[in-house]
């Protein structure tokens, strides 16, 4: 044998990108709170990291289905935005009497004309109950939907449009202020977590640390399971369905299962999300936010770890920066970059310096992508 | 005093005498100058069923605020500005004493500025005598539309001293609808009768005639009936109610349907574009909703056009873009002219995106989903930058204006139109691709791309012709659009999400199933909105999620779309490639 | 190799974030916040304001500034993504460090900075009509509460006899609190409940905890509630109350006068379309139709003429890219942050200070001042005292005055007020 | 005589009007190798799709198993279900994951569980390696076991797809056109391989390379489908033979035979 056999089940070592991805949001975690906590950079630049790392847990989840499955759902947002709103419905009940009213039921259900607490919302009142609604009811939903979806194999844009409805249904039905759920307002003002005031920066620092976590935990089982069998069976299904399915493999089960842990991680990011930005509002579960993320994929780079973490942070920053210094273009700016990548740069911000070193070997101009 | 008036009146009316053209006007032009409102109501009063030609003009110039008050020498002359404004802006007067111009001392006419003048003031109350004024002298009108208004109004009004009035009529008139007009006014006015066998009558004719304005009236006889302890007329009172009722839900069902068409017609033209980009071509255009809004913008500049033209600062510059000045019928016509040209626009735009991007991803339908969208994004802003980001206004002309009365189903011809529209359309494209040679390409091309192109077809042609058609057939949709909805920069986002689920329902590739999905999602939507309320009591029953669901049908119009939404997913369980799928043995 | 390149790349983006870190401190300047969504879906109606603002800023700066201290405006959009205001509102106020911010037109917009803006102790000015239940000492509400629209506009319609009413808004915060009061306030005045139309809602226990028609934002199909409305008005005397926001009420207008109602058959309050919505609608179609605010552009006085004639002055010679220059009008909203630029500036100098605390008290003690609507006095409620005007449509999108009440006390709170 | 491990009675399936199969026959017994021809259109790529469960028929039974009262209803099971019966099928366009390398591709088709949590934590054993090692010869892909699958010929497609079939150690290979876009060698040893598959395993080849069918015919019967039916059946030179077969099918022209 001329080489040694490879074990393709075996994870093959951490390759340079993700190690790097890994290296610097550990490093960020340790680093950005501690230069906070030092007055190096303002409590504000901490808070907009913290935002768009819980934008990288969305775009990784997007990126798991489109990148790695073939999946392209326009219904992330609302995987997100439930998180969002389950650990919201926490957040809510811990302001207890310091709200506009000063009752002991939540704002918007007091000018609705409520006196007692709706049964759903009590359990709420719990910390570890609300972490577990945080899976349990997008996962719960992705399978419903997953399974209708993937039993009668809709696929490509039918799935993508599908997921649309799915999404903006659940934005319609979270913007009425009788879904009891705070309607177009959504939920704000949160005052503490777990007892500590959301407005302390050393509090704002720990969820900080927490969304860093989090997205290095991601990052570390997405790159678990892409070594394992599941992983090869997830990528065959991306690139030759029918083959996979000729195989033996129920593609619906496999799919489900990446719809239902898709869903959870969007989740987690939206539940970290909540407590950092102050505010859950159904616009932020409409389908335009879930092109949004795949925006960010598709800029980083799909198909990788790093393209999506990239991606949304590089996005976003430049949103940051733009909306400030050109508050009138900025969208053309954003939408005519968007599509300079999407033509000439399929491969997202990734494959940059690999196009740029082809285009230094080759003095001939780069032809338009096939 | 009141009743002896009338009869006069109607004698007058009756005789054909055309008297007092002088002293009508001379009470208008009194009445402008009295001070206080209740002076001026009974100044008003006094014109009541006066049958003066003079009458009618005026008092419409006074609600319009185009009377106003020429004050000189400390005499104050109330005055009608006519005729067309010259450069400095000024207008002929004519005096309201006299309708004849107003003139200075040397007996030359002066002409006025109505910037500069004060027009006659008017309140609510003021209106409302005005319209009574009107009203009576409408019943005399020439036009039954005039006359039929007029008894609306006095029958709601139910004053018992309008009845002799009323019944002189009933000889006279010969139109049958003013006569049905009549007939329940009378009912209505005689419903406050003391006379209660009149009560029972009226409450009877009431029934036949199935006046589903009356039921305020006849529910207020109910109550006063109990009151009085008068049980016997409350139960006639109540009778009469269910009957109306009855009637009322038959005419809800008929109107429900041809909203439903109405409403399935807008989503077909929305749709139809996107079936062709989508359907025919498999690219998804997220910015198909742009090209609507295109369209619309089209529409708003033509009428401009015809109008005085328009100013734009896009970006800071200033453009004008000068008007025809049109009036009359010409002015009107402008949407005839705006329907083609929105066509051209759009397929224009639809051609520079098909070259400058989606050629490019042919083979990578997902990504020009998101091109396509950053596209969205981009021509948005544009559209902001240029027109502004208020809405704009775009008129209707007046034969889209107003409705057709079937049996009680209101029908507006703004509604009609669309529907005509819309099957016009339809067949339209439909005879394009299936009897001419383009469409023959193009069919040719969305088959087999490889084949046609063996044959010598220039594909890359075809595929920018059938983007131009299906933008084109969007820029179409949004000139009609700007007849019933708003025009704004996020005008087509409104669209996007239902032209999709339209084309995706029927199928794609599949212009009859995309017919059948936008007439059924439209229907679907207009039922649940009329009947969710109704049923949401029932919908507590529901295990589980029954007090949610209750809950949700209250709130029709969202319920209605919800539903849709998940009557969408449910139904591409059944068929998962929509309802006119194309089988084929390939794979995939 | 991978490493590298990926730091870079952040490197790259962190540089440009660190010139966002550090502004450049000027002395002769004072920077002042301005939040509204330039792009999105408000951006229909809060651009105006933001124009409306520079111009306000150039008219002071002109005369010398605040306390000699020329008004610097840091413009940022808000893109109608509501965390993204509230990003927007900390970056304000922690990197740019502005004396006061002028913003937020929808009510969530508000509720997403307020957070920010009572940690920070920042000073927001409010200016667009709103459901009140609120009362925040970081922001100064220079809008319409309920009581200053709602209620007076009511009134005049039962004055004119209107005895049924047909209670129709958007599905948010707004509507549903105004629709609530209105509930009770109808109530108060003894309009019977079956004369209220739009439908109820209850809650657990069959009690009615709220009245009227919503409709999803951005609805286009009003065919069904138009013909609901053609049915509750058949027997006349009745009138709509619309809270109908933004792009809607253009479909619900167009279907309204399609059917056949006029403004002489059912009238409609509407309390969210001022002049400047006007521009959209077909105004010939609506003449007759109420509006209720706190100012509009027909006052016939010489401090609304000079205004409106400054504003459209400054727009001529604007070079701000997206201003619009042509067919600009002046509407409540716009005239209330007009005013609350000026408040603003009467209590800084009044307290010689920048600082939010003095200028605080300073807002609480009462501070006049005649703007284009008339005079406006500050509240201690953080609200503001105001004339109320009743105006009809006209065919050229202006509103004719009917009646106005003077000097109305703004107060946030009223629900439970008229049982 | 024994009872066919694949019994097919009187099928037939529309498509929007068009008969693609009409009461169609078929028996095919344990080890056996079938080679299906007929000219475009006849119906056999439908035929696959019948018993693959890719389609359902609209009348018809399609039966599995060599024992008549334990046979399974292959009409009321789907793809996956239809595979793990031991029924594998090769597609006429070589149809491998191209962004896996060549021997990924074999781990996927490896005969074992094929369940959504089995996979997220099966490990290779060292007896599967060996196996796929012993495939890799077989396909004469060993060299390029780490090659990606998009990166190979056409011809070493056809291989590996051939490669992955056996990886799953089926009772019946459906194989369509192995032999399409193969040099004359290639496709010699293809035929070889099958040949060598029979008995083993069962196989139905459908091919239109007449050079080829004569190889992998030798022993084995012809099935002649025309236009959804069963035009005739029997040893190569009989279906040669036949006058029908020569009209619609060979009797066009000399390049017939080739």
């Amino acid at each position: 044998m001329s080489e040694a056999p490879e074990n393709p089940l075996s994870p093959p070592p951490l390759s340079n990108s993700t190690a790097g991805i890994l290296a610097f949001a550990a490093g960020a975690m340790l680093i950005l709170p501690a230069l906070d906590a030092g007055g190096v950079i303002d409590h504000f630049t901490l808070n907009l990291w913290g935002k768009y790392f819980c934008y990288a847990l969305l775009a990784l989840s997007v990126d798991l289905l489109w990148g790695w499955t073939g999946l392209l759902s326009l219904g992330q947002a609302l995987f997100f935005a439930l998180g969002g709103y389950m650990h919201g419905m926490y957040l809510m009940r811990m302001i207890g009497t310091q709200g506009q009213y000063h009752k002991p039921i939540p704002d918007f259900l007091v000018f609705l004309g409520w006196t007692d607490l709706p049964a759903f919302w009590k359990p709420f009142d719990q910390f570890t109950f609300a972490m577990a609604m945080v899976f349990f009811l997008p996962g719960i939903l992705a399978f419903l939907f997953g399974w209708l979806a993937f039993r009668s194999r809709i696929k490509g844009v039918y799935f993508s449009i599908l997921t649309q409805a799915l999404t903006y249904a659940g934005a319609l039905i979270f913007f009425r202020n009788n879904t009891l759920m705070g309607g177009n307002n959504g939920f704000t003002d949160f005052k503490e977590e777990l007892g500590f005031a959301l407005r302390e920066p050393s509090t704002q620092r720990g969820l900080f640390v927490a969304t860093a976590a989090a997205l290095v935990g991601v990052v570390i089982f997405l790159r678990w399971l892409s070594g394992t069998k599941f992983g090869l069976v997830q990528r065959a299904i991306r690139d030759g369905e029918n083959r996979t399915l000729f195989s033996g493999y129920a593609t619906p089960a496999f799919k489900l299962f990446i719809f239902v842990i898709a869903g959870m991680i969007a989740a987690i990011g939206g539940a970290l999300y909540v407590p950092q930005v102050g505010i859950i509002n159904p616009s932020d579960m409409t389908p335009d936010k879930s092109l949004e993320a795949i925006v960010w994929v598709a800029v980083g780079g799909r198909g990788t770890l790093v393209g999506p973490i990239l991606g949304a942070v590089a996005v976003n920053m430049l949103k940051s920066y733009a909306t400030r210094a050109m508050p009138d273009l900025w969208l053309i700016l954003l939408g005519g970059l968007f599509l300079l990548v999407v033509l000439f740069l399929p491969g997202g911000l990734v494959s940059l310096p690999e196009k740029i070193r082809g285009l230094w070997k080759k003095s001939i101009p780069a032809t338009l992508p096939a | 005093m009141v009743r002896l008036f009338l009869i006069q009146t109607f004698l007058w009316l009756a005789c054909g005498m055309v008297a007092e053209a002088q002293d009508a006007r001379h009470e208008i032009a009194a009445a402008t100058l009295l001070k206080g409102e209740a002076a001026q109501i009974k100044a008003l009063n006094g014109l009541m069923g006066q049958a003066d030609d003079a009458i009618f003009p005026l008092l419409e110039a006074w609600r319009k605020d185009r009377l106003f008050l020429y004050e000189a020498n400390g005499k104050t002359v109330p005055v009608l500005l006519v005729g067309a404004k010259d450069k400095e802006g000024m207008q002929a007067a004519e005096r309201i004493d006299t309708g004849k111009p107003l003139v200075d001392e040397k007996g030359a006419a002066i002409r006025l500025n109505a910037e500069d003048l004060n027009a006659v003031a008017h309140s609510a109350n003021l209106r409302r005598v005005m319209k009574a004024v009107l009203d009576l002298t409408d019943l005399a009108s020439s036009e039954p539309a005039k006359r039929r208004s007029a008894l609306a109004a006095i029958g709601q009004a139910q004053q018992l001293e309008k009845l002799p009035a009323l019944e002189k009529r009933l000889a006279v008139e010969k139109d049958a609808d003013v006569l049905a007009a009549l007939h329940e006014a009378i009912a209505l006015v005689r419903l406050k009768s003391p006379d209660r066998a009149v009560k029972v009558a009226a409450l009877k004719e009431l029934e036949q005639i199935q006046s589903l304005a009356s039921t305020d009236f006849i529910a207020t006889v109910e109550k006063e009936a109990k009151l009085a302890k008068d049980e016997n007329l409350a139960v006639h009172a109540h009778t009469t109610l269910l009957a109306i009722n009855r009637h009322r839900s038959v005419v809800d069902f008929g109107g429900t349907l041809f909203r439903s068409l109405s409403l399935g017609s807008i989503l077909l033209i929305v749709a139809l574009g996107l079936a062709i980009t989508f359907g025919l071509m498999g690219v998804i255009n997220m910015a198909h909703g742009e090209m609507i809004a295109i369209g619309a913008y089209t529409t708003y500049v033509v009428q401009n056009v015809f109008a005085a033209g328009l100013a734009l600062s896009p970006f800071g510059f200033s453009v004008m873009i000068p008007g025809l000045h049109a009036t009359g019928w010409f002015k009107e016509s402008y949407f005839l002219f705006a329907l083609p040209l929105s066509f051209l626009t759009a397929a224009v735009a639809g051609i520079l995106l098909e070259r400058g991007v989606i050629r490019f991803l042919y083979r990578r339908p997902l990504e020009s989903l998101l091109a396509t969208w950053g596209v969205s994004l981009l021509l948005q802003q544009l559209l902001r930058l240029t027109f502004g980001a208020n809405n704009v206004q775009v008129g209707s002309p007046s034969y889209l204006s107003g409705n057709w009365v079937v049996a009680d189903i209101l029908l507006g011809w703004n509604r009609i139109f669309v529907i005509a529209f819309a099957a016009l359309i339809v067949f339209g494209v439909w005879l394009l691709l299936t009897k001419t040679p383009v469409g023959l390409l193009i069919r040719a091309v969305t088959q087999n791309r490889a084949m046609a192109s063996c044959m010598g077809v220039r594909t890359e042609r075809v595929n920018t012709l059938t983007f131009a058609l299906g933008s084109g057939l969007a820029g179409l949709a949004g000139a009609f659009l700007s007849q019933i909805g708003n025009v704004g920069p996020s005008l087509g986002q409104s669209y996007i999400v239902d032209s999709f689920m339209v084309v995706v329902v029927g199928g794609v590739g599949n212009l009859v199933g995309t017919i059948i999905s936008g007439l059924g999602i439209g229907s679907f939507d207009q039922f649940v909105q009329q009947y969710s309320p109704s049923v949401a009591g029932a919908l507590t029953e529901v295990p589980w999620v029954g007090g949610f669901l209750q809950n949700l049908a209250q709130d029709s119009a969202v319920f209605g779309k919800i539903l849709v939404l998940c009557a969408i997913i449910l139904f591409l369980q059944w068929r998962p490639s929509g309802l006119f799928a194309v089988r084929s043995r390939n794979l995939d | 190799m991978n490493i590298p390149r990926l730091s870079s790349i952040l490197t790259v983006g962190a540089l440009a974030l660190a010139t966002l870190v550090s502004p450049v401190k000027a002395e002769e300047t004072v920077k002042v916040g301005v939040l509204h969504s330039l792009s999105g879906t408000m951006a229909i109606s809060e651009t105006s304001l933001r124009d409306v603002l520079l111009f306000t800023f150039d008219e002071i700066n002109a005369k010398g500034g605040v306390l000699g201290r020329k008004i610097e405006p840091v413009v940022v959009d808000g893109a109608s993504n509501w965390p993204l205001f509230a990003e927007k509102a900390k970056q304000l106020l922690e990197q740019d460090h502005v004396a006061v911010t002028f913003g937020c037109w929808t009510s969530v917009s508000r509720k997403s900075v307020l957070p920010v803006y009572e940690k920070n102790n920042g000073l927001l000015f409010y200016p667009v009509q709103y459901e009140g239940e609120e009362e925040s000492k970081n922001v100064a509400y220079t809008a319409e509460a309920v009581n200053q629209q709602a209620t007076p506009a009511v009134d005049y319609l039962l004055a004119q006899g209107v005895k049924k009413f047909y209670l129709l808004g958007s599905d948010y915060v707004y509507p549903q609190t105004t629709n609530l009061v209105l509930l009770e306030y109808l109530l108060s005045k003894g309009v019977p409940i079956e004369n209220i139309g739009g439908g109820f809602r209850k809650d657990a226990s069959g009690k009615i905890i709220s009245a009227g028609k919503y409709t999803p934002f951005g609805h286009t199909d009003y065919q069904q509630i138009v013909a609901e409305i053609k049915q509750f008005a058949a027997g006349g005397g009745a009138a709509v109350v619309s809270t109908l926001n933004g792009d809607t009420n253009v479909p619900f207008f167009k279907e309204y006068a399609a059917s056949g109602l006029t403004a002489e058959t059912c009238p409609v309050v509407s309390f969210s379309i001022s002049e400047d919505e006007f521009r959209g609608l077909p105004a010939d179609k609506l003449v007759g139709q109420l509006g209720c605010w706190t100012y509009f552009q027909s006052i016939k006085s010489p401090a609304n003429k000079k205004f409106v004639a400054d504003f459209q002055a400054w727009l001529a010679k604007s070079t701000v890219p997206g201003i619009v220059k042509e067919g600009r009008v002046t509407c409540s909203p716009m005239v209330l942050s007009y005013d609350g630029v000026y408040l603003w500036k009467a209590c800084v100098e009044k307290a010689g200070s920048f600082d939010v605390d003095k200028v605080r008290e300073v807002w609480k003690s009462g501070v006049s001042f005649n703007g284009p609507g008339g005079k406006v006095t500050t509240q201690p409620n953080m609200h503001l005292t105001k004339n109320v005007f009743i105006g009809e449509t006209k065919a050229d999108g202006q509103f004719k005055i009917l009646k106005s009440f003077d000097n109305v006390y703004g107060e946030p709170w009223l629900k439970g007020k008229f049982k | 005589m024994a009872h066919p491990l694949l019994t097919v009675e009187d099928i037939s399936k529309t498509y929007d009007g068009f008969k693609a199969i009409t009461k169609l026959n078929f028996y095919l017994f344990e080890g056996e190798l079938r080679t299906v021809i007929g000219p475009n259109g006849a119906g056999k790529s439908t035929f696959f799709d019948l018993l693959t469960g890719r389609t359902r028929p609209d009348e018809g039974k399609i039966e599995f198993g060599t024992e008549a009262n334990n046979s399974h209803d292959l009409t009321r099971l789907n793809e996956v279900e239809i595979n793990r019966l031991g029924i594998a099928r090769k597609f006429q366009t070589p149809s491998v994951y191209t962004e896996h390398s060549v021997r990924e591709n074999l781990v996927l088709s490896l005969k074992g569980p094929r369940g959504v949590f089995s996979s997220l934590f099966q490990r290779l054993s060292s007896t599967e390696n060996d196996r796929i090692d012993e495939l890799l010869k077989l396909i004469r892909l060993e060299a390029k076991g780490s090659w990606k699958a998009g990166l190979l010929a056409h011809g070493e497609k056809q291989w590996l797809e051939i490669g992955m079939l056996l990886a799953a150690e089926p009772r019946v290979l459906l194989v369509d056109e192995p032999a399409a876009g193969m040099t004359d060698e290639e496709t010699y040893r293809t035929g070889e391989l099958l040949l060598s598959l029979a008995g083993k395993h069962s196989l139905i080849v459908v091919e239109h390379d007449m050079s080829f069918v004569r190889q992998i015919a030798r022993d084995g019967r012809v099935t002649v489908l025309h236009q959804g039916t069963l035009l005739c059946e029997g040893k190569f030179d009989e279906v040669q033979a036949d006058p029908r077969v020569r009209e619609v099918y060979l009797g066009r022209g000399k390049h017939g035979t080739r």
